[in-house]
């Protein structure tokens, strides 16, 4: 077993730790004020874990079987790797203006990143736990970095206590599956529940691991936290959890329902019915009344998690497909909001009110347009990209004919459009207040970069939706 | 009847005999230990020490003892009350009961566990508790800080001392501290070996039982004897109790770990008459008679320099020792199979 | 034919016109006058290419002309696929008709954000004319939805009063009704296996599935007709909506219900179509006397000419459900006719609308006097509205009549009594602007129609009278299609009768 | 006269303790550190599954698994009380109720 | 199991006898003592004044640290322990293993080093 040990596979991961703890060194041994030249490294270093990811071996297993390269952990991975390079230079400028810049940020960035990217090819109970409280505990640590702001500590501490209680719920469910099945590495639970010994013990299992996954994407009833999060945590970090993590967490689900869980599929599926109905439900009707834009992203996260379950809910290939063709657009159109949201400052002072978007169209032409199309895409209205995550995830689901959940899910869709209006109502409708400051030049870039994803997808959708069907095809044939 | 008898009430009494016949003699030594104390101390400073109570002074434990016994105990109005008693019960209790794994001669061992090292790690651990329960207790600011200051050095020190013991695991290659000592006889005792870590080990010991040069915690020109200020009588005499017997303790690892516990020095004709368990009594005591003489001659340590031998000097140097051991057995291909 | 894909031209030279304005810079008023020029010569280009169209459509055929195949969702085979036939080639040169005369007519009522209005109005141009062009379900869809993005913005940014409220309300009452018939678009992908419309047409739904995909896409197109009940956002909408606005939203977006009608409802869900007609008439019938009635009791001219566009939609839908050719051909010819017609009253009341900003009908009184020459346009498009011979609304409204008499007596009747409720609230409101006494100041003050006022209103009165007088240069086209389609429904209706009923 | 401690045994204390766990995290309305050391007894019962598990079917993973496990409590123990002493820094208070700044 | 826990049976007999031991020196000084409290006798002391607060109040944050260190070093060792025993049977895998884990933990050190976490004052 030693012998077989190909370290190679895993060569994203190591790098990127091997990465993080250089440019700690770096950071700490030099002089003076490193966040900037830390934080570009380890957006390089995102971006060669990226190559890495591209270019590397597929399907392969390493480390006894318990960790996995495919098709479908790189589509995740090189969303995680963009999501989290976007919102880190994202937020480079805006700790700078908020003065709470310190290196230490990105490296908790780039640890985040690798524990997703662990997730991203779990195969085993083990490295799963292991990389999703490689995540947890780094955004635990990011949402409270702006120390000397209440709101942010608290988010951080209610982040840390109900993050805790789900890591406690899902390992609970992993000790029991572990007892009952006698092994830990997915293609064994595979083979004992595929034989017809999976007893009460798994199912108890099954359901707390799903509980405290369902955590883990903010997806209802779960999502208590969210919103607190969302709104108290420094915004390049809300844009960071809005993003990589449900990625992240979203992919592992997948592969433990369609992997190990597979045979057991008309068990959970009324339950994932069930939390993605109740997500978008909530989505949908809870974000009304917000007036700070975190918290709206938040519930309009909720939503949207909603949306990427309906894909598993469906529990075959097209399922698997649409939920990361949906996860790959969403990354897009909440990057894009977000350096809309990063932008927002009077006087670089930052601000989170969404009446103080008034006007913006007349402000800001450019980023208004971009934040309409952003919203308009979210609500899913063609001809954006938003709308053919929607279409794909609906295309699955009324395939599988369930029917149920993609009334209710068009119908919640119909509720979030109200709220996605409303901001553009008053980027338009409404008279200017002020003019923000000029955003950066990288977030403005990211901004277009982002706009004209979710505005061209529609010409050239060919390649992601070829990748995604390799990453679903791929995540069905369970190797040895 | 007789099941009863011969399965359980008779095997139950050998063990409590075995114990109180570990506990009685500790407590003696500990009593004699504090005489000890004075009396080198005294002969360092050119002082006679205790000389009234019985022949040369040899009642006077006795008599403290029946003094702190027959006083009030006083319990602060403000003090969480059963933290407070408990407190240096618990200290006591710790002191004693690391002597369940300690093998004064070849089989002499109450509970010859497989995880002597573990346990005896795990019950030195505990001791933070009875101090942090006292300082938090008393609710005094100065038991508090003492309180403070004292777990945060004992807990620093616990980390060397555990990466230390590694050392000497790799070259034993058991937790049971028989077999340690069994290990010694074979080649040297572990202190050449690992000199430089049983120098540590030692000072280690020193700061973990908050002894001189290291008492910080209860320097008492400048905490007013930290965190047991506010105990009196017999609560009090359970922390003074429990800190002479984890003195003991200390030294008996000291001894087990490093100088070949009941070992005789040379596996000749004259020493190995001497039974086992003098040869440990003699070690224990040269290691206590250290202990004594570091108070006489060493000026007490500041607190952050106290930190920072722990941390900066100890941590990263047995860390060291400890790569540079696995590496050194493995690649001789000397390590214990 | 030339192999120049000449329908994706014609669909997307708008877009690039627009884009070009977006890169406009400059200062303010430059900006705004380029923008105007530029939009006015693309949408003036878009229709001089659409009547290409026209000229080179083969009468003779029902088959899809112009057709285009791209590949496009390849993993799904849905394809980019775009074609006309006659039913759709008049909405086509319909919608590339009247941008250019709404770009026109917004030349100096819309003063603000220049920029933003016109690429608002090319991509709707875009998206309108790429939704009649459309040949694959999916395509329709996104085409059909995308008119909701720039109709928002137009009505919400430079709309009346409770726009925001009027602009709320359209948006989230037609996306409600399309969503659900996205469900039943993607159903029919699965059953059928395919997204082509002319392949789905030609696949036998089965009984039970037609009727619910019946009713998901009912709720879309009826929403977007509007039938009644769910015609309330259509005031709204067009009373706040501005001038060009209400014209496109009468002119072209009602249609695109009735046209929904006709290529998915009618060929696709035959027996559900047959067994629903009596819900359509009824609603239909209810819209034209309720909303006639109503009609006669607003005060504001933009709501009563709504209220008018409901009631001729009711018409409509009866019309296209009646399922004979005439009331087919009738009820496309209708429609046609009444998105001039009421196109053409918006933008009369936008005439005075920029002159007094009100559209109380009690404010104005006895322009006959002061502008004779507006008088006269109104009242032609007035008649037109109202139904009298020799104008376009005759022959749309005699035809459907004609048509449903066959099927439906009573039916026949009671939509007759809509023309009668329509040619009182339309002589009342002419009566009440035009003639009486001028009396009030302001309303002395008003000029006749300028220049280019009649230059956009010309074209409609000429376009008006030539499908009265000669309406057989639009029937033609549109004839076999129809004729086609109504074959196709008896065949299926046939075919699904010949079934032992156990198989339904 | 002696009774046999079983895998039962084990996995009732476990349930018990992770019950008590959570409640302790749900009903507690006074202070932080009681959450976290209510987190810290729900991975007790976690650890004493996966031992007696692990014991039971002779297969040494569930010990593997947790070791990792009280490394990770440990980290998560570290971390929550940093964030624990920075909040109580910032609102002088560490009850439960005083976590109040969001709402909505 | 059962060998298992007659093994550890006299520790377990060991500490309750401690617990007696301590219980009954504490109890029987108790009863035996004569006992007088009154007000000052009972009050904290601090150095001759009333005691101005409480004096469970904030102190120095470096105890936290301190602690928070403690935790993680000392489970370094909990994986050391079972390391260094079998070290002769898992041979060289398991030590390079280890010396990447703890240089993992140098980094983290070297980290904490520089940023002063290490320094008392």
């Amino acid at each position: 077993m030693t012998s077989a040990l190909n370290l190679g596979a895993a060569l994203p991961e190591i790098f990127l730790a091997v990465a993080g703890m250089a440019l700690l060194m770096y950071g700490v041994f030099r002089k003076g004020d490193t966040t900037t030249s830390v934080g570009w490294m380890t957006v390089i270093a995102f971006i060669v874990a990226a190559i890495f990811v591209v270019t590397g071996e597929t399907n392969q297993l390493v480390f006894g079987g318990s960790f996995i390269t495919d098709s479908f952990s790189a589509f995740a991975k090189v969303l995680i790797l963009a999501g989290g390079a976007f919102t880190l230079i994202m937020a480079l400028q805006w700790l700078k203006a908020e003065k709470i810049a310190r290196f230490e940020f990105c490296i908790i960035m780039l640890f985040a990143t690798t524990g997703m990217l662990m997730m991203a090819s779990a195969n085993d109970l083990i490295s799963f736990y292991l990389g999703l409280e490689l995540q947890s505990l780094s955004a635990y640590v990011i949402a409270a970095f702006n120390r000397d702001n209440l709101r942010s500590t608290e988010a951080g501490l209610k982040y840390f206590v109900l993050g805790a209680v789900a890591s406690g719920l899902l390992l609970y469910g992993m000790s029991m599956l572990y007892g009952f099945t006698g092994t830990t590495t997915f293609a064994g639970i595979a083979e004992v529940i595929g034989a017809g010994h999976a007893g009460t013990g798994v199912l108890v299992g099954l359901v707390f691991i799903l509980a405290g996954l369902s955590f883990k994407v903010s997806a209802a009833p779960f999502h208590m936290w969210t919103p607190d999060v969302y709104e108290g945590a420094p915004t390049p970090v809300t844009a960071f959890f809005a993003i990589a993590p449900k990625v992240a967490a979203l992919a592992l689900m997948a592969r433990v329902l369609m992997g190990p869980f597979y045979e057991m599929a008309d068990q959970w599926q009324q339950v994932v019915w069930l939390v993605a109905a109740l997500s978008m439900f909530i989505g949908g009707f809870a974000a009304i009344t917000q007036t700070n834009i975190k918290r709206l992203m938040a519930y309009s996260s909720i939503g949207h998690v909603g949306y990427a379950l309906i894909g598993l809910a469906v529990a075959d290939e097209q399922g698997v497909r649409g939920m990361l063709i949906y996860l790959a657009i969403y990354l897009f159109m909440n990057v894009g909001t977000f350096a809309v949201i990063l932008s927002m400052r009077f006087k670089g002072r930052a601000t989170e009110q969404i009446s103080d978007l008034s006007g913006l169209s007349k402000t800001h032409p450019v980023m208004a347009l971009w934040l309409a199309i952003f919203m308009f895409s979210m609500a899913g209205i063609p001809p954006l990209a938003g709308f053919f995550g929607k279409l794909y995830v609906f295309l699955a689901a009324v395939q599988a004919e369930l029917y149920g959940l993609a009334v209710i899910g068009v119908l919640t869709s119909v509720v979030a459009a109200f709220y996605y209006l409303r901001i553009i109502k008053v980027m338009y409708f409404d008279e200017p207040v002020e003019a923000f400051d000029r955003p950066s030049r990288a977030t403005s870039a990211i901004l277009g970069i982002c706009g004209l994803f979710v505005t061209l997808f529609i010409v050239y959708p060919a390649p992601i939706l070829a990748a995604a069907s390799a990453a679903a095809a791929s995540l069905f044939q369970m190797p040895g | 009847m007789t099941e009863l008898w011969e399965g359980y009430i008779w095997p139950g009494a050998i063990i409590i005999a075995q114990i109180l016949a570990i506990v009685l003699p500790i407590l003696v030594a500990v009593a004699y230990l504090t005489y000890a104390e004075r009396k080198v101390i005294g002969a360092m400073q050119l002082r006679r020490g205790p000389n009234v109570v019985g022949p040369f002074g040899l009642l006077q434990p006795l008599a403290d003892g029946a003094k702190l016994f027959l006083k009030e105990t006083v319990i602060p109005t403000g003090a969480s009350r059963a933290v407070f008693v408990l407190a240096p019960m618990l200290t006591f209790i710790l002191a004693l009961i690391g002597w369940a794994v300690i093998p004064f001669n070849e089989g002499w061992v109450l509970a010859d566990i497989n995880v002597g090292v573990l346990y005896l790690f795990a019950v030195s651990s505990l001791g933070v508790y009875g101090i942090i329960m006292a300082g938090w207790g008393s609710n005094s600011k100065y038991a508090f800080l003492g309180g403070m200051r004292s777990s945060a050095q004992m807990v620093s020190y616990e980390v060397s001392i555990g990466l230390i013991i590694i050392s000497v695991l790799l070259t034993a290659g058991t937790l049971n501290l028989s077999a340690i000592v069994e290990a010694q006889r074979e080649g040297l005792w572990y202190f050449i070996p690992h000199f430089p870590m049983f120098i540590l080990f030692f000072i280690s010991a020193l700061a973990e039982t908050n002894r001189h040069p290291f008492d910080l915690p209860e320097a008492e020109a400048e905490l007013v004897s930290g965190y047991n200020v506010e105990y009196s009588s017999m609560t009090f005499a359970l922390f003074f109790l429990g800190e002479y017997a984890n003195m003991i303790l200390m030294s008996g690892m000291v001894t087990i770990l490093f100088l070949g516990g009941w070992l005789a020095p040379f596996e000749v004709a004259p020493f190995t008459w001497v039974p086992g368990v003098v040869w440990f009594a003699l070690k224990v005591a040269l290691c206590l008679f250290v202990f004594i003489w570091a108070r006489a001659a060493f000026p007490r340590y500041r607190y952050d320099q106290l930190m920072r031998l722990g941390w900066k000097v100890f941590l990263p140097f047995s860390g060291i020792w400890v790569v540079l051991t696995a590496g050194f057995l493995l690649f001789t291909d000397q390590l214990p199979k | 034919m030339t192999d120049l894909p000449l329908l994706t031209i014609i669909t997307f030279l708008p877009l690039v016109g627009a884009g070009f304005i977006l890169f406009v810079r400059g200062e303010e008023a430059q900006v705004a006058a380029n923008a105007r020029n530029v939009a006015l010569l693309t949408s003036v280009a878009t229709f001089i290419l659409s009547l290409f169209l026209w000229f080179g459509f083969d009468n003779t055929t029902a088959e899809y002309q112009f057709t285009e195949q791209q590949e496009w969702l390849p993993a799904f085979n849905i394809g980019y696929s775009m074609g006309i036939d006659g039913i759709s080639l008049f909405f086509v040169l319909l919608s590339t008709f009247l941008t250019p005369i709404c770009i026109l007519s917004s030349w100096e009522a819309v003063t603000k954000r220049v920029k933003e209005y016109m690429i608002a109005f090319l991509v709707l141009e875009t998206m309108m004319v790429g939704m009649f062009c459309a040949l694959d379900a999916f395509l329709f869809y996104i085409f059909f939805e995308g008119v909701l993005i720039p109709m928002f913005i137009i009505i919400g940014v430079w709309g009346g009063a409770r726009r925001v409220y009027a602009a709320f309300k359209f948006f989230l009452y037609t996306l409600l009704g399309s969503v659900l018939m996205l469900l039943a678009f993607l159903t029919m992908y699965f059953t059928a296996g395919t997204s082509d419309i002319a392949s789905l047409m030609a696949y036998d739904f089965a009984y039970g599935m037609q009727i619910w995909l019946w009713l998901a896409i009912f709720a879309s197109f009826a929403v977007k007709v509007p039938m009644w009940p769910v015609h309330t956002w259509l005031p709204d909408a067009h009373v706040e909506a501005p001038t060009a606005g209400s014209v496109i939203l009468a002119g072209v977006l009602l249609k695109m219900g009735g046209y929904g009608f006709l290529r998915f409802s009618v060929p696709m869900l035959p027996e559900a179509t047959e067994a629903f007609t009596p819900l359509v008439y009824t609603l239909s019938v209810v819209a034209i006397v309720y909303t006639s009635m109503v009609a006669l009791v607003q005060n504001d001219m933009k709501k009563m000419i709504a209220y008018s566009s409901v009631a001729h939609m009711g018409m409509v839908t009866i019309g296209i459900f009646a399922l004979t050719q005439q009331a087919v051909e009738g009820a496309i010819f209708q429609m046609l006719s009444h998105g001039i017609v009421s196109g053409a009253l918006f933008l009369c009341v936008g005439v005075v609308y920029d002159r007094l900003h009100t559209r109380e009908i009690a404010r104005y009184g006895g322009l006959a006097n002061n502008m004779p020459r507006y008088a006269l346009v109104f009242m032609i498009f007035m008649l037109a509205s109202v139904g009298l011979p020799g104008t376009s609304g005759f022959v749309g409204e005699f035809l459907i009549i004609l048509g449903v008499f066959q099927v439906n007596t009573w039916v026949a009747l009671l939509a007759a009594t809509g023309l009668i409720l329509g040619a009182m609230y339309m002589l009342w409101l002419y009566r009440q602007v035009i003639f009486g006494k001028l009396e009030k100041d302001d309303v002395k003050a008003m000029l006749d129609l300028s220049k280019r006022e009649i230059a956009i209103l010309a074209p409609l009165v000429v376009l008006v009278l030539w499908m009265g007088i000669y309406p057989a240069s639009f029937l033609d086209p549109m004839s076999v299609a129809v004729e086609n389609l109504i074959t196709n429904y008896q065949v299926a209706l046939e075919a699904a009768g010949s079934q032992p009923l156990a198989a339904r | 006269m002696m009774m046999a401690v079983g895998l039962s045994h084990y996995l009732t204390v476990a349930a018990i303790l992770f019950t008590l766990g959570v409640f302790g995290i749900f009903l507690n309305r006074k202070n932080v550190i009681i959450i976290l050391m209510s987190v810290e007894l729900m991975l007790l019962a976690v650890n004493i599954n996966l031992v007696a598990f692990s014991a039971f079917l002779g297969d040494l993973v569930g010990q593997v698994f947790t070791m990792f496990v009280l490394t990770v409590a440990a980290a998560e123990a570290a971390i929550g009380l940093a964030i624990v002493v920075v909040f109580f820094r910032n609102r002088g208070s560490i009850e439960v109720e005083d976590i109040n700044q969001m709402k909505g | 199991m059962e060998d298992l826990l007659r093994e550890y049976l006299p520790i377990l007999i060991f500490i309750g006898i401690a617990v007696v031991v301590s219980a009954v020196a504490v109890g029987a000084s108790y009863i035996v003592a004569p006992q007088h409290p009154d007000v000052e006798k009972d009050s904290a002391y601090e150095c001759g004044f009333e005691a101005f607060d409480d004096a469970r109040s904030r102190f120095e944050v470096r105890y936290y640290l301190v602690a928070i260190l403690f935790i993680i070093f000392d489970l370094e060792i909990a994986f050391l322990f079972p390391w260094a025993v079998s070290l002769g049977a898992t041979g060289e895998f398991a030590f390079w293993s280890m010396m990447v884990f703890l240089g993992v933990l140098t980094i983290g050190f070297i980290y904490e080093w520089r940023k002063g976490a290490l320094e008392w004052e």
